[in-house]
């Protein structure tokens, strides 16, 4: 009869894994919907190309080799549904032996299947951050091509050195140097803007957005109800990020560590987005829905990296603050002529920063774990080097051999043309 | 005949439209344009980033008259397409040499 | 071994809380794209900028003091982590304790925040349906100030009295009285189109809607697709709104309890519809979608009361029923010249009256709970008269002090360029 | 106590059910936005009624009469809430009694309530795939005629012999022959796509689809962002179709089971979409958008015959399959001249039937199950015999009687004013 | 040199396109405008408040051509618009003092 | 007077304002056209099916203005619109009989 409260516990740990990395999944859409809507009409076919084809591109890619690279367990996800054992009966077994040995109450059994699901999302979402930063300009299939790299290889190793323990190039174990990011500030986030920034350095800004004398020029996106829309869709699939990233439902214990995530994501979120929302009327007189939603995501991005230990005040006050940051960001980056239509480097980067750097607030290194600051300094420079030397080393390839940056006449016509051969809104605006 | 050209400010339409089929004149044909002048625009601004939209949207009407009627036509568009503000718009007016009804064929006059 | 099945009771429940609170936030989203898309295109980008900031501040204005007002436990949520334990360990026995008591079969014994995570996304329902009613003219500001009062004190002080059971200013108790209202025709949807209601007897119809020969000129909607979006998204959402109110999942009875009102809101939602579109064919003989989007979400409304005693045949009766209430009544308030671009107080108000006063009918008043009429009727009108009184008040004192309404020229303008300085459809539409 | 165990193990399984039926609800957004989004703005206000009302339609005649033919059980569902027994207690000791006949491995229980409401939204998916067919050119109201037929008559015909095992017209029984379709490739897609084909067959192409000269026009899309979005929300409610066809998640054998339909499901349609848009690259030259969101959709039809016993690899090389038939067949039904503006028919009918037609790879027959490559045929003929012949049937009355196609004016002007009277984007076009 | 005005039913636009071609007619500029005239509008429908559009989309071809072969160019787009419905359009034409192209500075007759 | 009607390729529109005010031309009337001509368009593609799209998109300009200074407003115009690519575009000019501004119902040259 044990057996079976094991058996229940392990069939709700794994259902809770599956629904998380459903809504992990959703966050595809999001990012679809928020740069679809950010970028102008003539360019909208291609950026949604690129979102669809990046999800399965990180999906197939981790599936082939990325999820062994990270975890082990063989390319192809070979054995993953018998896991070793010679049947499913023999499974079972094998599990509750698993179960009886972890203890009720201790780490999580289940499924491996939900948990390569829950793990693959996490892939696409990084590269998601990608193809906002580097639109209407880039090219489709450069871009699809430094994709399968980045979620075949560049992300696989780092998410190696992180959530799986392992030494930097036999260096150091971050782990050990009291490094801790519990949902991805920086293993996803960071990661994701680092390999943007990379791009963003080596393909320029978009033609028209820095005026000779230094002016910005406004870009406006073409559909902010469908920016509007991916937030929302961004919003609700993080109560799965950081939720599912608690690893564990079914016990109280567990079970209060994930209703916290929940309330204090949410907190973080509505913080970041009022933050920003009365940061940027002061700055611009105006109500800038455009930066109230990256406030929003800037929020959510923050308390990523440890939503399970600060109090809700905590919560609050660390979503306002990356509300700020986020509009600071997004002005200064300007300034410096790096054009991201869309703010990912800002949402993504800036703000994952310092997301890893409050951990040790709320979450101090003690013996059993917890972060230190100098650990997360070492932790975010280990990343950052990674993923921004890969992937500046990729796209410079790629530059050479086969272009990263449309044409110009490609450019004004707009990516939709050359690239896909399609408009988004045919009837709605003038060829 | 005479074709008279006219720039308004789009919420008067209704207004002109009404007075000048009170007057007799049957077909307009109406588009939407943007206008440079005296009138300035509005700014805006984008993620920090103001810019000046300094067209501004006019709607141009054409109709094409008979000449006993142009001088009335060009008093009552006056009157119905006035505010008293900048950018009220103009009135201008050229020689129509021939005009023909597709459907019957019929010139001039009998086209209009 | 039983206190690991009280274990297992506690995650389940606590995570039916949870993923009902998550399709409940999934709401915010729906009204936004419902209201997106039935105005015009020059009030997009402000009714957008609205319904972000309105979520936003109910989430923070709820934590900082209504959950406080509503149910206790301090303001800034402080201590709702471990509950006056002191420490996890601690608070694991406490919970089981509590278990134990309340038995198997007993209440849903389950986490705190989970609870405030389920509760937070009400209020900003019960505001998100102001939004809509006051669109088009209103100012942006103005309305933000209305929803830190609206969420913040007149919402939890109604909500006390009835989900809380707490006297009405200590003079009767709406529970002893025969009032019951599941999940919250009355204390949700009726009180946010009570607000709504004084907001727009304040702030008058918009310019052009109604003719001086008393005609009612149609003002369409931008963006239909959006509409209907955002109408199955708030569908969907409704699951987690009434299924969630079931306030337990773990054991027979609860479990076949929500499975039933999961049945009952859909059919009462698809009744809805097809009555409200069948009707308003018949009236105008033409298939008017924006209706049959009302007609949905009237059966919604009207089975929200309560969905769980009503038979499939019952439910789908008063979803039919509700359908053809929202079609008279959108036109009667137009008739009167009260304007509700979205038709928000007849789809909330009217018939969420309708439900509350339909309860007594399929859960008649008896020794253990449900409802009498004039339960109902008192309730209805505890709760009209006290938001509508409060909120007429602040709506009052907006206006005198920083105004309510927009100028002519800026509504004329479109309040995009005034209130956000920024358009919703740059490119497809000659600004 | 061991009470207590069947009692969560019932609950569990039926939330696992509630919420994989809510995102099989949420399909019918998918639906709707994808049609939306391909169709031209001058249709769009009408696809939308359409699918919102079929939806509706849907839910409301499996309740009254389709369940009951398809499962038994009483028309309106009387007694799905106590299942005969006298009342709520008697309920549970009957439910009790069950799960330990069942035992805790075998066949789940769990609520009627749930099951109906995890049923019923597979109906609404067959008659969405109808809507998109025609779309353009078919009355609204004939559509809708249909729809009553389909969903309270075809369909619960055919799945009583499908999913309930019921003799053909006591003839033959498909399970013994050797038929299986897990989720429904055939039961549900192939079904929906062959009443779609019985109805373009009799209504014929859109004015201007096909030139004389036998050239194929393009009609492109009015709003592509819409389509992908429609796209994203299939690809996550299809998680509930088929995760929840595993119809038992709380035994580790279950849930195992489950997260490898989650798994094979998501990796089947990331392989379609990137092989769809290859596929259409090499032939085009161009990456087609509405290619590979087709691409994307084919792959999880294709997997849903089987979701669960595929490894990974194979489950991707199943959706790279589909994603290039996808492809050809649109393709070769233009060549035909069955115009199908969404591509429905060769996305659930051509690749549905393949979806069939590879069960026995990987899951072949076998004294306990499975299926033969003759078990499927038959059974793929049998669902298009029946369906496609009543459909044929009740099409063919509706032109006689009432008409199916508007008239080339309307055709001309768009079926949104002579159907519904608005437009969808009132502002965006040119009326 | 004179131009030619004319206004049509939308979807006679490529009929008459091709008419013109054949005749040697290379270039054309074209826009979309409303229509006000004989023809009747449609009305519309909005939560159960009726209203009539009565403008109607036409599309506006600006022709300029040579004096030569103005007739034969009016006679050839009469036929091409024709339906015979009402709403068919117009035909207008005026003087046109002078012609420059752009790209080579080419006057008049060469320009066009 | 003098209508001077200006079709160029959009992306010019801000550089051909620029040099015609400076030349004191205050006001103009821009609308969205769309041309056929010399320059060929581009085909897409959709589902397979390729198609032309073969009108270009344009930008025409309407500017009245005195008889004295338009000789120099077609150098300038041509100038700032030259991009010696075809497809640059073309400049008419018509004979204006009257202009009104309707503000102040001034007439002719002081209307403008
Ligand atoms: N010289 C001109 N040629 C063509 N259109 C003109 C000219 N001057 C003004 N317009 C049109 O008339 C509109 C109104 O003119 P503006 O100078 O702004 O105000 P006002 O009509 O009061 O003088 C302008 O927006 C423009 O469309
Ligand atoms: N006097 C006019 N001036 C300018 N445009 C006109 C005039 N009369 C008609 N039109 C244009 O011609 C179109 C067709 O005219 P209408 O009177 O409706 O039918 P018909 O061409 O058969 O006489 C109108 O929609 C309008 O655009
Ligand atoms: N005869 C004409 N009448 C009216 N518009 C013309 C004529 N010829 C050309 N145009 C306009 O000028 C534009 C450019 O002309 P085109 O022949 O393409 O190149 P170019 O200006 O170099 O000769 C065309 O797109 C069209 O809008």
């Amino acid at each position: 009869m044990e057996q079976n409260i094991f058996q229940l516990q392990y069939a709700l740990d794994t259902f809770y894994f599956l629904i998380c990395g459903a809504l992990v999944m959703w966050m595809a859409a999001g990012f679809s919907m928020l740069e679809a809507g950010l970028v102008r009409a003539k360019n909208t076919t291609e950026i949604l190309t690129k979102n669809v084809a990046l999800y399965a591109i990180a999906c197939i890619m981790y599936l082939v080799v990325g999820y062994d690279i990270m975890y082990g367990g063989g390319i192809f996800l070979d054995g993953i549904a018998l896991d070793g054992a010679s049947d499913a009966e023999a499974l079972v077994g094998a599990v509750l032996a698993e179960s009886a040995e972890a203890g009720f109450d201790g780490d999580a059994v289940y499924s491996n299947a939900s948990d390569f699901f829950f793990q693959v999302v996490f892939v696409a979402t990084a590269m998601s951050i990608v193809s906002g930063a580097v639109a209407e300009r880039m090219r489709l299939w450069s871009f699809l091509a430094f994709a399968v790299v980045l979620t075949g290889f560049i992300y696989p190793m780092e998410g190696s050195w992180t959530w799986n323990g392992e030494a930097v190039f036999g260096l150091y174990t971050l782990g050990d140097l009291g490094f801790s990011d519990f949902a991805g500030s920086g293993i996803v986030h960071l990661a994701g803007a680092s390999a943007a920034l990379a791009g963003v350095l080596l393909l320029g800004a978009r033609k028209g957005k820095y005026g000779v004398d230094g002016r910005v020029n406004a870009i406006p996106g073409a559909n902010l109800p469908m920016a509007t829309l991916g937030t929302f869709i961004l919003w609700m699939g993080w109560f799965g990020f950081n939720g599912g990233s608690v690893l564990k439902l079914a016990d109280i214990n567990s079970a209060n560590s994930v209703a916290m995530v929940f309330l204090n994501t949410n907190a973080a979120a509505a913080a970041g987005a009022i933050s920003a929302l009365v940061f940027a009327k002061i700055l611009f007189k105006k109500a800038d829905l455009t930066m109230t939603l990256n406030g929003a995501l800037a929020g959510l991005v923050a308390i990523t990296a440890e939503p399970s230990t600060p109090t809700p005040l905590q919560a609050t006050v660390f979503g306002a603050i990356a509300g700020v940051i986020v509009v600071l960001s997004i002005l200064a980056f300007d300034k410096v002529k790096i054009d991201d239509p869309v703010g990912a480097i800002s949402v993504h980067g800036v703000v994952g920063l310092f997301g890893l750097m409050i951990v040790p607030i709320t979450n101090p290194l003690t013996a059993d774990g917890g972060a230190s600051f100098s650990g997360q300094l070492i932790g975010a420079a280990t990343i950052f080097v990674w993923v921004f030397g890969t992937s500046f080393a990729v796209w410079y390839v790629l530059k050479k051999v086969i272009g990263i940056r449309v044409t110009e006449e490609e450019e004004y016509e707009g990516v939709d043309i050359s690239d896909c051969g399609m408009e988004a809104y045919p009837e709605f605006t003038r060829g | 005949m005479k074709l008279i050209n006219v720039i308004i400010k789009p919420f008067k339409l209704d207004d002109v439209r009404e007075a000048i089929s009170e007057i007799g004149v049957e077909g307009i044909t109406v588009s939407e344009v943007k206008g440079f002048g005296r009138q300035k625009g509005h700014t805006e601004l984008y993620r920090g980033a103001e810019y000046q939209v300094d067209f501004l949207p006019k709607v141009k009407l054409e109709i094409a008259v008979n000449d006993e009627i142009v001088e009335r036509l060009v008093e009552t568009i006056t009157k119905a397409a006035y505010t008293g503000k900048i950018g009220d718009g103009k009135i201008f007016v050229y020689n129509l040499e021939q005009a023909v009804r597709i459907r019957t064929g019929e010139q001039d006059s009998e086209a209009l």
